[in-house]
């Protein structure tokens, strides 16, 4: 018997016939009307009860209509009916490229939960909020160890929000040399952030044609590294999974024209521990602790996006930063050059107790996170290069980029693939970029699938590349084993027909 | 590592497969300048023991709320978190799923986005929201570049004092790279923003006048205001709400003309967790939509006529727009906003307004206790408020918090730890209640007031 | 839309056809062989290591062949896949009947997982555990106002342990009064675990005929009802949900021939705030804290099942009782008659826990679960009438008992209206019991079912009737939505026609 | 009220639909004597607010071990508990399922079971084991039972004093008002039973011989002597163990002729909870399954050839047998089977064995240590032990876990706690370690013990 995680067999298990399937369905709480529905109990008042409507007069609002109305119950209902139509790591490999779909350890959890971190105000007086203050310190020590930096600052609440403070932070340097230059340099292969940040962070973004080993041309670089550019913002390894082999080369040339080199660090997972990202002349780096370091995503958020930087950048830090002195810790607001504050209160601070949680329990082991993240997806390239089109054959890292070219000829594109692997049990790949890849499959298994699951998910790519060529249809109108078909196609269609006008609706009428 | 599934033999095999003799191999491009052999300087691997053992140590250190009484507000309320809600965010699809780009196999992420949309728009009475923000502070600073946006070519903004001095500090930190002047202005002194001096800042240039409501020192600000000032110069009004609570018993920003409203949503159930994650919203007029920052869902039919949820107007994100997008904004606080829809589910219209009512009334009950005690204490501004209010201290404001702890008790914020060269303000303390605070807590404060 | 929670229409959310069905399948763990994986570390030995070969020599075995190897993320992974297999409480009713299937509030999970409670050892001493055993403390006096009972002990393991417990009770009781006495009288409509809880506790059992109303025949228990009688066990409402009209009666005939009357307080969930047991006459009751007292369970444990006595057998109690006195809590081991130990330590503690909190949470309104528990399971019984076969027709407590009489003429049985009941998303009734009902369906919502979720469940069992009529082989080979079809016919089927030679296949091999 | 979901006018449709006026129609045949028309006695209800103010500062009056450090043993072991595992027990789908009596809807809790199953048998050694008992001392007396039954017309059970007093006390509870009697047979000089008084007090009258190792004094067993003493008689041996983890590194009962092997297997990452919920198991040779009490999980496939998982067996349970099941147990430990099936699963072979090393070596290092203090304290006894030892105190007992206290150490349990009649070992006090135990703890306690 081989029951275990290999692919059944064609045979089915939902039996076919629309009268055998009664199964329900269940929309949102806000379509069941129940009024009158209680879910809670509060104490008892026990101080006299204030009058909203006499004390507020005009300006009082009797209560929130088309509030929903629940038992606990019911809402306990709603929403582990609606977790179960998600896919998620907790299930299977999710080969969602660029976003480290890595195991999230449970003790990240059970930590970030301990009422001695969870249940603290940020305006907690310092005297009372060491505990949380040392956490901070540490975690910035364990950064600065596997990046190299001076500092880091943890307050980001994002990637992308780590990208703006350091480019803030660039603006800010350059300003304080006397001119704040205009551009920012952005390879054509960036991720979607890089390009939207330089813009709100008051630069004009100048795109760099890739080379076609997908890396960074030193000719287009040189050519367009003028002396307005305020810096280069590159990905390592980039969207391709490729590593910038002349990475010390391009730092040269970004710091001979006074410009600095910004990484953007989504991909950290591909080389934490083997190479320090300041050793490379890395002027600027944010991270993704819930890539790299294992945070879970939660269905969209919340991540944290902690910014290293040189030692030119280090007074241009957000405040406060954490420091020790006189035996205890305390937070430093007297940074005269700060860019100020990217958000209230100290960052996502539960993020980041997940995050020195993690890195504690890799400790000096962390490199074979990188390792085995690199090895798999090594794997995988190997395994599916017969059956998908590779566009750029440079040595792979944490991801690879396939593409549909091959089956597109027969009318399936990277979408209808990744809606069939749905079928099969799989997060699809990303497809939305990189943007130099036409019908883009980026994969990136991580390095907490074992050879047992990646086999499984290699088998189904393969599968799926056999079915375009036998029996496309099955692809094209895939998925066929999930609650809903294909919805977000019809969306877009319509938008696309109707640019401006196509009115999706974003909410529960009121009753 | 448990973290790393293959074994020794399988990982042997992976790299027999890939065709490598070992690891380095697959690491030839890097310059071996920088390639490392020796292992980073971090302690070796600890186990879930240890770990629990060193971080749970560092977490005795701090003063938590279970084991204090806690008058800390300031932008951050403890409310009720329902036992349900920590239990439910455990489970892997939710914790363990990303944005949900695959709507076929997110429908649960997805149904519950749309239905802390629906949420956000109901109590700000606004027709849409979005799918969430980071937190109060970056939510309003990306409420201010959407009017931006939409008005067009105009300068400035006007921004009452009464918003919270961490909020209009991120305004300045994101703005000033653009050529953008920000104005404040200073409240009265009953503690709202002056709707005169209001009218006054905002000119043809300005693009937003912006407040908050309940203010940062608790006092409930007339939206009205804020709404004619801008609209008489072709502006958008922006409103900050940051006590969601509020908006149970207080006039929605929706209903009194406001544009764009903003700001933070962890009253609902979130844990205060040192600050964050939290989780900012971000709600506006029907016509606003396409300026709107972050992701959007939107109900949809797929081809059999099943209703299903579905990211939507996603060409205003960076993925698709890049440079131009609305944003840059990407991974956001989905755990949370979900975190917040369930509290809000299980609330229910009922539990929302007795909850609003008990915040209310304890307040009341405070400010009426400290106005007859005979001390150096007083209420400082006359303003309605709401849960919180600033507490003159005729002594100094440290004293007040060092007798306090000795009792356990938290006493509030100081208005200096805020906005230090707000000198005016020196001597307040900002005293926040929920339905959490028993009245046993409010007398030991009192007590604590009363020994002055 | 109408797209909450009600049954969709007919049509499909699995397409049919088995090519396009490719879903995977995941057995046990036990399945994959994962030689050299590793799911924990421990702390580096800090003391010297012993050598467990030179110690014990010819005892010492070098390790547990066969055992699984596995990383964290295989093991998380495969917990929860298995979960997702499950129908449980928090997705949909649960009609089992006679077992209580009510919400599970979640703050019952949280204060019985405080370490205060739940890292405590129950051999710390008395001065130390002092919350522990006012926690006992306070849930024995809960249970005592609502039983009406002189003592009640907390320490059975489960309902079934909670019988014996009485039952020991009772002939120690009889013991001490100089004659053991014989038999034990349980009607024909009881559960299986009061005759074999007679049994263990040294009784023969006499079984009584129902009256046609289903409840005790006075004239029967009469002429059973000898000196030799130790005991009449009876159910309130007894398992066809009907309530014994006559139980003052009873009780008096019981103990007018020295006798005890033992109630099973299974069903308390009926009469919970309603009725105090001991105002019935009844001597002894004991009650499933994991069903009226809405503790989890969990997949079928664990339970507590304590016993409420009234004065005359409170000597017999279990030791120890607890104490207060001189101003704390003590444990009280010195009771000369009492039976002894039921098993080791206190009780289900964990379990007690939960209850506490839950009977703190309804306080004074706790009548309301009993109201509201036997109002929806009249309403279901309303509703049904027309479509199934009651052969009881005295008015119903907390459940109701339909037979498959009018089905089994196309024939369909309840075993196949159960299966079929799954494609709707329901969990099936209980069939195994009462045994005077052939063909039973035994429906108990309890009280956390809204008319809604009873509605939806109402037209599903109707839907599933007009099956039977129209094509009634959609309803004898269901189940069709589920991840296995029917296994437990096969093995019961194998087991009937080899008796004593069927061999299932009880664990895993030893690769 | 927040678990009833109808709301009041949702209710007056039900009624209404039943034909039924109030809530009393449906109650009418409760004899009016006992109906009771007032609420009961009990407090308001309590919001979650309120309980957890309320049991929290009862748990709080408790020594938890997360803030002690513990030497308490005597058939229960506080083990790591990965954290993972009480994550996942909050799943609904495990945590609010009963027993799978419909297999189709209960894969995940069958497979669960048939796991651990196996992984008793595999610890055991022996063929079969069933799906739970409620623990080891209830679990003890059900092999018993299953011994007479086996061997029948049988009337004795001999029974090793270094069987856990409450799991002999509970056989004397439980066999009281059967046809047996129960010899205890005392331990030698060095904490073993005497195979010789074993083999003398079995005779063809007895049906089962029962010793426990680990015993309870800590002392390593020799399975052998009782399967020897008791197949000389046509007895069954049975061979109890509340310390699994042993197994990992001494002899399986099923491999030493034991026929039946019953005990706790809480060490697998169960917390202590005041001892209980636990789990206990019974496993036993194939020829004997179908006189095995509780549930069995047995592999099967369905019409279409898919393996799947289904409770098997069932006619030697109360629901079908009746009065002549093999034992009445109906709901079992399945919860925490599972939570001992997810440790064991990420423990594995290895970790297994490591923490089975780690626990031997340190009660070695601390029995060592003992020994070398000149003091009033010595190892009572001379044979083997695993991970607890019996520590004979020249000082009272209580002195001894007074002066420890102090240091928030629980320096073990008192012999005299478990058996207060046996006045021979008054003076002992059961020390046991586990993996969790630092050395700091060890030396801690050392300290103590130099201290007198
Ligand atoms: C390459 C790259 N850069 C930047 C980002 C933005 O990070 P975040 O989503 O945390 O804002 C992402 C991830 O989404 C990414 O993949
Ligand atoms: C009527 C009845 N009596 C007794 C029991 C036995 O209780 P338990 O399963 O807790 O041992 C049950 C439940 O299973 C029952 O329904």
């Amino acid at each position: 018997m081989s029951d275990h995680g290999t692919l059944t067999s064609p045979e089915p298990l939902v039996r076919a016939d629309a009268r055998l399937d009664r199964r329900r369905r269940f929309g949102s709480l806000f379509d069941a009307p129940r009024a009158g529905r209680v879910g809670v109990l509060l104490p008892p008042l026990d101080v006299p009860e204030a009058d909203p409507a006499a004390l507020y007069g005009k300006a009082h609002r009797p209560g929130v209509e088309g509030e929903v109305e629940a038992s606990e119950v019911d809402v306990v209902r709603h929403f582990t009916r609606l977790s179960q139509m998600n896919f998620a790591i907790d299930t299977a490999l999710y080969s969602l490229g660029s976003c480290t779909m890595k195991h999230n350890p449970r003790i990240n959890e059970e930590i970030a939960r301990l009422p001695g971190f969870n249940d603290t105000h940020p305006y907690t007086p310092e005297h009372l909020s060491q505990g949380n203050l040392e956490l901070l310190f540490r975690l910035e020590e364990a950064l600065k160890v596997l990046t190299g930096f001076q500092r880091v600052t943890l307050q980001p609440s994002a990637g992308a929000n780590g990208e703006l403070t350091g480019a803030l932070m660039i603006r800010a340097a350059h300003v304080k040399a006397g001119n704040a230059r205009k551009h920012v340099l952005v390879p054509d292969s960036a991720h979607g952030t890089n390009p939207a940040t330089a813009h709100f962070a008051g630069y004009s973004v100048i795109e760099l044609a890739s080379s076609p080993r997908g890396t960074v041309e030193l000719s287009e670089l040189e050519a367009k590294l003028t002396d307005d550019v305020a810096a280069l913002m590159i990905t390592v390894p980039n969207t391709l999974g490729v590593f910038e082999e002349r990475i010390l080369e391009i730092a040269k040339l970004v710091h001979a024209k006074g410009a600095y080199l910004y990484l953007d660090g989504a991909n950290f997972n591909a080389f934490v521990g083997k190479v320090r990202p300041a050793d490379m002349g890395v002027d600027v780096m944010h991270m993704n602790l819930h890539k790299t370091f294992s945070t879970p995503h939660g269905g969209g958020g919340p991540g944290a996006g902690p910014v290293g930087v040189c030692p030119s950048l280090v007074p241009f830090l957000p405040v406060p930063t954490v420091e020790w002195s006189d035996g205890a810790f305390r937070l430093e607001y007297d940074r005269p050059d700060s860019i100020g504050k990217m958000r209230a209160f100290h960052g996502n601070f539960g993020v980041l107790v997940r995050a020195l949680t993690y890195i504690l329990s890799y400790g000096s082991s962390i490199h074979e996170v990188a390792e085995n993240a690199v090895l798999n997806a090594n794997y995988i390239r190997k395994r599916l290069e017969p059956f998908y089109h590779l566009k750029y054959e440079a040595p792979s890292y944490h991801e690879v980029v396939f593409s549909d070219r091959l089956q597109a000829a027969a009318g399936v594109h990277n979408i209808d693939i990744a809606k069939r692997l749905m079928d099969f049990g799989f997060h699809p790949p990303t497809m939305s970029f990189p943007l130099i890849v036409p019908g883009a499959l980026m994969i990136e298994p991580t390095e907490s699938e074992g050879k047992d699951e990646l086999d499984a998910f290699v088998d189904a790519m393969i599968a799926i590349a056999k079915e375009c060529e036998t029996s496309p249809g099955i692809v094209t109108s895939a998925p066929h084993t999930t609650p809903v078909g294909r919805l977000d196609d019809a969306a877009t269609a319509r938008e696309a027909s109707r640019p401006g006008n196509f009115a999706p609706v974003l909410r529960a009428p009121v009753r | 590592m448990r973290y790393i599934p293959s074994s020794p033999a399988e990982r042997e095999a992976l790299l027999a497969a890939v065709g490598a003799v070992s690891i380095d191999d697959l690491f030839a491009t890097v310059p071996r300048a920088v390639y490392r052999t020796e292992r980073p300087t971090l302690p070796p691997p600890a186990s879930e023991i240890e770990v629990r053992r060193d971080l749970g140590r560092v977490a005795a250190k701090n003063a938590h709320l279970g084991e204090w009484t806690s008058f800390l507000g300031a932008g951050l309320y403890s409310h009720h978190a329902p036992a349900f809600v920590s239990q439910l965010l455990l489970r892997g699809e939710f914790l363990t799923s990303y944005t949900p780009y695959q709507a076929e196999v997110a429908q649960g992420t997805l149904t519950a986005i749309w239905e802390f949309q629906t949420h956000m728009a109901l109590l700000t009475g606004m027709d849409v929201a979005n799918a969430s923000m980071y937190e109060g502070a970056s939510a309003f600073v990306e409420a201010v570049l959407m009017a931006e946006r939409l008005t067009k070519k105009r300068t400035k903004v006007v921004v009452s004092t009464g918003v919270h001095p961490e909020y209009r500090q991120c305004l300045r930190t994101y703005l000033v790279n653009f050529p953008f002047t920000i104005v404040e202005v200073p409240l009265g002194k009953d503690g709202t923003t002056d709707a005169g001096a209001l009218a006054a800042a905002a000119d043809d240039a300005t693009f937003a006048v912006c407040v908050q409501s309940p203010n940062v020192f608790g006092i409930v600000e007339t939206w009205k205001a804020a709404a004619d000032a801008a609209h008489a110069r072709g502006a958008l009004a922006i409103g900050v709400v940051n006590e969601m609570f509020s908006l149970a018993v207080l006039e929605a920003p929706g209903s009194a003309e406001i544009d764009i409203a903003c700001g933070e949503a962890a009253s609902f159930g979130l844990a205060p967790s040192f600050g964050g994650p939290l989780v900012g919203f971000l709600a506006c007029r029907d016509a606003y939509k396409r300026q709107i920052p972050g992701r959007l869902v939107g109900r949809a039919t797929d081809a059999d006529g099943r209703s299903g949820f579905c990211l939507t107007l996603s060409t205003r994100e960076q993925h698709i727009r890049r440079e131009r997008a609305t944003s840059n904004i990407c991974t956001n606080q989905g755990l949370f906003a979900l975190a917040a829809t369930m509290t809000l589910s299980v609330l229910g219209k009922q539990g929302l307004r007795e909850t609003a009512v008990q915040c209310l009334s304890k307040a009341e009950y405070l400010k009426a206790a400290v106005k007859a005690i005979p001390g150096p204490f007083s209420v400082a501004f006359a303003g309605k408020t709401f849960n919180e209010f600033a507490l003159h201290c005729g002594v100094p404001v440290n004293e007040v918090l060092r007798r306090a702890e000795a009792k356990k008790i938290l006493a509030g914020v100081p208005y200096a730890r805020l906005e230090p060269s707000a000198s005016a303000y020196r001597d307040l303390l900002l005293v926040a209640v929920t339905e959490r605070t028993p009245r046993s807590g409010l007398d030991a404060l009192l007590d604590t007031l009363r020994s002055f």
